[in-house]
């Protein structure tokens, strides 16, 4: 195994360096192995290597009943797991053929805003990192943990949330996860301003930053971008725009568009989204509808405790939801939610049983990370690992 | 300016390839066709030229495998995106297990490559055409191909569990 | 390539003179770090001060009592079903007569395992649970030196008589229509 | 007889507070990015973590020593001692303050007044570089390779900026040795009132020397893992980041030296009429001390609020606007001189 | 810092070479302040992490804000995160590149046992391939766990013998790794 890391150095033109990034280096935040061949700091050619943390999601998906998906959907994107969730929850929902209240789609909204403000938040203050500026990085993840706060109050936990039901939310938010999130909108863009104000405009930084690992429109297109990574190269391609789930139709926010597809754009990009993300979490917060915080699928949401230690009916649906032996339809179906990196599709074949037949997740990391050796070729060592940065590449995500 | 619906698709492939759709249907609203698996290369640069469609973004290529379909056991999923219409479409091919090949996807769409060679690493479905097929996520020692049912989930060097408790 | 009529080009590459300068970015950026020298420090001083969690934080399990101090738990396994990491073991015993003051059920689990080292704090036992007996608390579980020290048997798990664990406010937000 | 005996102690407590500022500079760097970071820093070993320096000294001493197979092993045990030496010996002509008075004769607080004082720190900080780049060529790694590489091409670019922005001091003071230059700057009569240019330029490359951000290229942890002593364990390494902090406190000094009066300040005059030379001695090394201390806070300032450079942006500033700004700074000196000096 | 507790010590330093003199007391002591990691993280465990890095819990204040990337100069390896198959020999690897006295923490469920993740490609628990000091359970673990598990090895580091890594034990340890 060892071995076959170490590449044949005596290729046909000796000139050149074979440098062996990953996958223990340190800008690899995650594990992927990049080859490089360089000529001195000029990267001449990349190859990469991933698989390093596959875990085999899909092989497990067809033998867990789909509420245990759920946990296994935060382990994709670790950095934004309600989103995923939330696109596992509606593609349930979808097979299933339910409606969901006004107040669960708003309330996922917030949830899912959030964790793409969290998302970004890492993304960015990592290329600040990478750049050498530690500093904005430790006080982003300040308000990560504020973030985290207000998830530790809706589901109990930071990272892994598992977050929401099939059908709705676990429980309804309390007044202080309210509390929680009024607090984080009235603040948190003072500070982002300042972290903004350490990078956007500091000419070093830009200077690291533009021109660095850019893509055409059309060839982020046909290498199958999504998210923030395509939408910096000008295409203003997001799912919730286009296809809008969980009610993002209400909502009024723009799409931030960067021109290049360089480094700098996917930077900005991302600041801009999470001033987006802001915006809809107040649409959505201030509109909050009232209402019954999960839908009316009593195949799949568990019934309230007090009625199944009570009555016999709730205990026999309980015992079927957990055992798995709720009638599913047969079929399949796609949905896709704008994930932290982009179209987060899952595509799901039932045959009826207790646990998918096939579950296939579109994971956006996978599908752009092949862009990164044309991405880099030419470029110096310190771009190549600036762009993969900010290609914001989550390996929990890349090899499912 | 035509209506793109998915009417005007299944009629606009029908009226190239004719009796190489095997059937269609629309789970969820999702045009899904079945077709023939040596014809792929035409349809898909079809869809990517045609002057209304421009189906020019592959959203995913998968695969599947259904042991008790004889002669069609391993699937091969693409899902593909016209942009500009926001429409997509499902296209599905089977190919026997015995030598499951269909022809790679590459010469079109870069974002293809990795996703096939995942399709090779599960399933084993071998690409033509692809630059390099080989495994992608498992290690290159591996001598079988994990998705397909009969292989077990588990690792088997567990030793702190009993199954007989998770009905499983 | 224009899809709707939402989108805002937000990167804007061109510097200003004054931004070419490097000097006038770097002193603002001098004078944030300088003001946080006199912010209050956020840190938490952990072994010696501890956090609130959240009421509903998802750590330790509980088994619960009664009011009476019988055990909740009657061993039917959804727990262990539930469990994606098929973390929890038991073994089910009949309640003997002159056992009714420590079992509520006619059932009881004689051995009820949680492997801490597998578990993922998903909380799904907590909600699969008919019988009002598993509950996972804010406490959080501490690491230690071997592996097997973190397979946490009832002794470990159910609640001490003397020493219950409340959980009233995690019942109170769960799940009320 | 006294004289040498004078100048030994004198050796050995430069080379002990050395020693002790890097120890504490390691501790002040953590603090500084601690408080900048709204967090607390080393708070275990001992009140306020003063002994976290001690504690991580005693660590690396006892670490075991990896020296790699494929290494060469001489020129690799070679690299830290230099780099050390060289950070060390640089201090020797810094007149730390003004001269002490045993039995009247006048003891420089110096190691060597040498007429040539500038010369020899350069000199000496450009051996400095040695240290690096043995070190980094001898790991046989790549990393180490390139950050060896990088820092001899980023210190061989700098010093030349670097050198004439000193150009226009030498040509204000006339002299070349660091204790005439410091003497001429009486009270607050500070050569950066005359030649603020020069003393950014100076400040820029001194950064660049000592490999701090916005320069630390040649270790940046993000590209080149540890860069050049990436291969280093134990007290090797130690000596290399030791020697970092050094070199940032002799930096200090000298810019202060140079740029800030040195040991001067205002009211050494009437200081040294009314009280006695030694204790006056003292205080203006007190002086002289702060100066340098405040320029370590200062590096590590910048090293927590600006992201570093690009090699070949690195080069771009060095060649192609310090080089040029420099030499103007000189016409501009020159010019000055002429006009104003008769 | 003087009080230093004789805490339980783990069973895996026990022994007839294990006696603690006041020399060894005192390296302990400074190596348990100065424990310098180098984060193995490769997934979810490794956002918490960094997390545990940030200004919130602050893992400076314990001497081990230095992170070092570079396997020679680190003390403590954190593994955080799912090991996979593939990634097993190149976290050996890593182990063996590090000096002594190395210690190794594994975070998180999966790194401890492979958690939730029971399947063909992933390593059921790090301790397969590299012995393990310590195991921090939680799935991620809060940073609050992960500070404990980095107390818990100070403890077990303060207490060690300076002799230890030359004993049989020790060897007989590695041994069974694979590990001359």
């Amino acid at each position: 195994m060892i071995e076959s890391l170490e590449l044949n150095t005596k290729s046909k033109d000796e000139d050149y360096n074979i440098l062996n990034l990953g996958p223990t280096h340190p800008a690899t935040h995650g594990v992927f192995q990049n080859i490089l061949k360089m000529d001195g700091e000029i990267i001449h050619d990349a190859t990469s290597t991933i698989g390093y943390i596959h875990r085999a999601f899909e092989k497990i998906a067809e033998h867990r009943p789909f509420y245990q998906i759920t946990p296994l959907t935060d382990r994709l994107n670790y950095c934004s797991s309600p989103i995923n969730n939330m696109g596992w929850h509606m593609t349930v929902e979808k097979l299933l053929g339910v409606e969901t209240p006004k107040r669960v789609d708003y309330m996922r909204v917030i949830i899912m805003e959030l964790a793409r403000i969290a998302d970004h938040l890492v993304c960015n203050a990592v290329i600040g990192v990478d750049t050498g500026a530690l500093t904005g990085f430790t006080y982003m993840f300040q308000w990560r943990e504020k973030i985290y706060d207000i998830y530790e109050q809706v589901c109990g936990a930071r990272l892994t949330t598992n977050i929401g039901r099939i059908g709705g939310l676990e429980r309804d938010f309390t007044p202080e996860c309210i509390r929680l999130i009024r607090e984080f909108l009235n603040d948190f863009p003072k500070y982002f301003d300042e972290f903004a104000g350490l990078l956007e405009r500091n000419r070093i930084f830009m200077d690291r930053i533009i021109n660095v690992g850019p893509i055409s429109a059309e060839r982020a297109l046909n290498y199958g971008f999504t998210g923030p990574n395509l939408r910096a190269a000008g295409v203003d391609y997001d799912v919730r725009v286009m296809n809008p789930y969980s009610s993002y139709q209400d909502f009024d926010f723009a799409i931030p568009l960067g021109t290049q597809g360089d480094t700098y754009d996917r930077f900005m990009v991302r600041q801009h989204e999470i001033r987006e993300s802001l915006k809809i979490i107040t649409q959505a917060l201030e509109n909050l509808p009232e209402g019954k915080f999960f839908a009316d699928v009593p195949d799949f949401f568990l019934p309230p405790k007090q009625e199944v230690y009570n009555n016999m009916e709730a205990l026999i649906f309980h015992f079927k939801i957990i055992m798995g032996e709720a009638t599913v339809p047969v079929g399949e179906v796609y949905h896709s939610v704008e994930g932290g990196n982009g179209e987060l599709g899952f595509y799901m074949v039932s045959d009826g049983g207790r646990a998918p037949y096939r579950l296939h997740f579109r994971r956006p990391c996978f599908i752009a990370y092949q862009a990164y050796p044309e991405m880099i070729k030419g470029s110096m060592l310190s771009d190549a690992i600036l762009t993969m940065s900010s290609m914001n590449i989550i390996a929990g995500e890349l090899d499912a | 300016m035509v209506n793109i619906d998915n009417e005007y698709i299944l009629t606009e492939i029908t009226n190239q390839f004719g009796d190489k759709v095997y059937s269609s249907y629309e789970p969820y609203g999702l045009l899904t066709i079945e077709f023939d698996k040596n014809s792929i290369k035409d349809l898909l640069s079809f869809l990517y030229n045609h002057q209304e469609l421009q189906m020019q973004f592959l959203t995913d290529v998968c695969g599947t495998h259904y042991p008790d379909v004889k002669g069609k056991e391993i699937g091969v999923i693409y899902h593909i995106h016209s942009l500009i219409n926001n429409v997509r479409l499902r296209v599905k091919c089977y190919t026997p297990i015995e030598n499951p090949s269909i022809d790679s996807a590459t010469f079109l769409f870069s974002s293809a490559n990795w996703q096939e060679r995942e399709t090779f690493d599960f399933y084993g479905v071998n690409f033509v055409g692809h630059p390099n097929l080989k495994r992608i996520l498992n290690a290159d020692e591996m001598d079988y191909f994990p998705m397909r049912k009969e292989y077990p989930l588990e690792d088997g060097t567990r030793t702190d569990k009993d199954d007989s408790y998770f009905g499983r | 390539m224009q899809l709707t009529n939402r989108s805002k080009v937000v990167s804007n590459k061109e510097m200003s003179f004054k931004e070419k300068l490097y000097i006038p970015a770097i002193l603002s950026g001098m004078g944030v770090t300088f003001k946080h020298m006199f912010k209050k420090s956020v840190s938490l001083r952990y072994p010696e001060v501890t956090r609130q969690f959240s009421p509903v934080y998802r750590g330790m399990h509980v088994l619960k009592r009664d009011a009476e101090g019988r055990e909740n738990c009657t061993a039917c396994g959804l727990c262990a079903v539930s469990c994606p990491a098929e973390a929890i073991t038991m073994d089910a015993a009949e309640r003997k007569k002159g056992e009714e003051h420590l079992y509520r059920e006619e059932k009881y689990a004689a051995k009820y395992e949680i492997n801490m080292l597998r578990c993922i704090f998903c909380g799904l036992c907590e909600e699969a649970c008919p019988k009002d007996a598993i509950y996972l608390t804010d406490r959080i579980v501490e690491s230690n030196y071997k592996r097997n020290s973190f397979v946490f048997g009832k002794d470990v798990l159910v609640e001490k008589i003397e020493d219950r664990i409340d959980i009233t406010k995690r019942k109170k937000s769960y799940k009320i229509d | 007889m006294f004289l040498l005996i004078f100048k030994i102690a004198l050796i050995v407590i430069l080379f002990l507070i050395s020693l002790g500022v890097a120890a504490y500079a390691t501790y002040g760097e953590r603090k500084v990015a601690a408080f900048m970071q709204d967090r607390i820093g080393p708070d275990r070993a001992g009140p306020f973590g003063l002994l976290q320096p001690i504690a991580d000294g005693v660590k690396m001493f006892m670490k075991e020593e990896i020296i790699p197979n494929v290494s060469d092993k001489l020129l690799f045990i070679l690299g830290p001692c230099i780099f050390m030496i060289t950070a060390l010996m640089t201090s020797a002509v810094i007149p730390w303050g003004t001269a002490m008075e045993f039995d009247g004769v006048k003891y420089g607080l110096q190691v060597a007044d040498i007429n040539i004082g500038i010369l020899y720190v350069f000199g000496v900080v450009s051996l400095g570089v040695y240290g690096i780049m043995i070190g980094g060529w001898a790991s046989n790694n790549k990393f180490a390779l390139l950050g060896a590489v990088r820092a001899s091409s980023q210190m061989i670019s700098y010093e030349l900026a670097m050198g004439m922005s000193l150009i226009a001091i030498i040509m204000m003071s006339g002299s070349l040795s660091l204790n005439d230059i410091v003497a001429q700057q009486k009270g607050l009569n500070w050569n950066i009132w005359y030649q603020p240019l020069g003393f950014i330029i100076f400040l820029i490359c001194a950064f660049a020397e000592c490999n701090r951000t916005p320069f630390d290229l040649p270790e940046c942890e993000t590209e080149l893992v540890g860069g050049y002593h990436t291969e280093y364990s134990s007290m090797k390494l130690g000596l290399y980041l030791f020697a970092e902090y050094i070199n940032m406190f002799v930096s200090g000094a000298i810019i202060s030296c140079l740029y800030f009066g040195g040991y001067n300040f205002p009211g050494l005059e009437y200081l040294s009429t009314v009280l006695n030379p030694n204790l006056v001695s003292i205080i203006s090394f007190g002086a002289l001390f702060t100066k340098a201390i405040f320029f370590v806070f200062f590096f590590m300032w910048i090293r927590w609020t600006i992201p570093r450079f690009r090699y070949d942006q690195l080069m771009k500033l060095g060649w192609q606007i310090l080089l040029p700004l420099s030499i103007l700074n000189v016409l501009l000196t020159g010019g000055g001189l002429t006009l104003f000096s008769k | 810092m003087s009080d230093i507790k004789i805490a339980q010590t783990p069973p895996s330093i026990e022994g007839p070479g294990f006696q603690a003199t006041s020399l060894d007391k005192i390296i302990g002591l400074a190596r348990a302040n100065s424990l310098w990691p180098l984060p193995f993280a490769t997934s979810c465990c490794g956002i918490e992490f960094m997390a545990t890095m940030g200004s919130n819990y602050d893992l400076a204040r314990f001497g081990s804000e230095r992170i070092s990337f570079s396997p020679r100069q680190a003390d403590v390896l954190l593994v955080a995160g799912t090991i996979s198959k593939k990634m097993g020999p190149v976290l050996k690897q890593v182990y063996l590149q590090m000096a002594e006295p190395r210690w190794v923490i594994a975070i998180g469920a999966c790194a401890s046992s492979g958690g939730v993740f029971d399947t063909y490609s992933v390593l059921q628990g790090i301790d397969k391939v590299i012995p393990v000091d310590v195991y921090v359970p939680g799935c991620p673990p809060r940073p609050e766990q992960i500070i404990d598990g980095i107390l818990k090895l100070q403890e077990i580091v303060k207490n060690e013998s300076l002799r230890r890594r030359n004993s049989d034990e020790y060897k007989a340890l590695l041994g069974s790794y694979g590990i001359q």
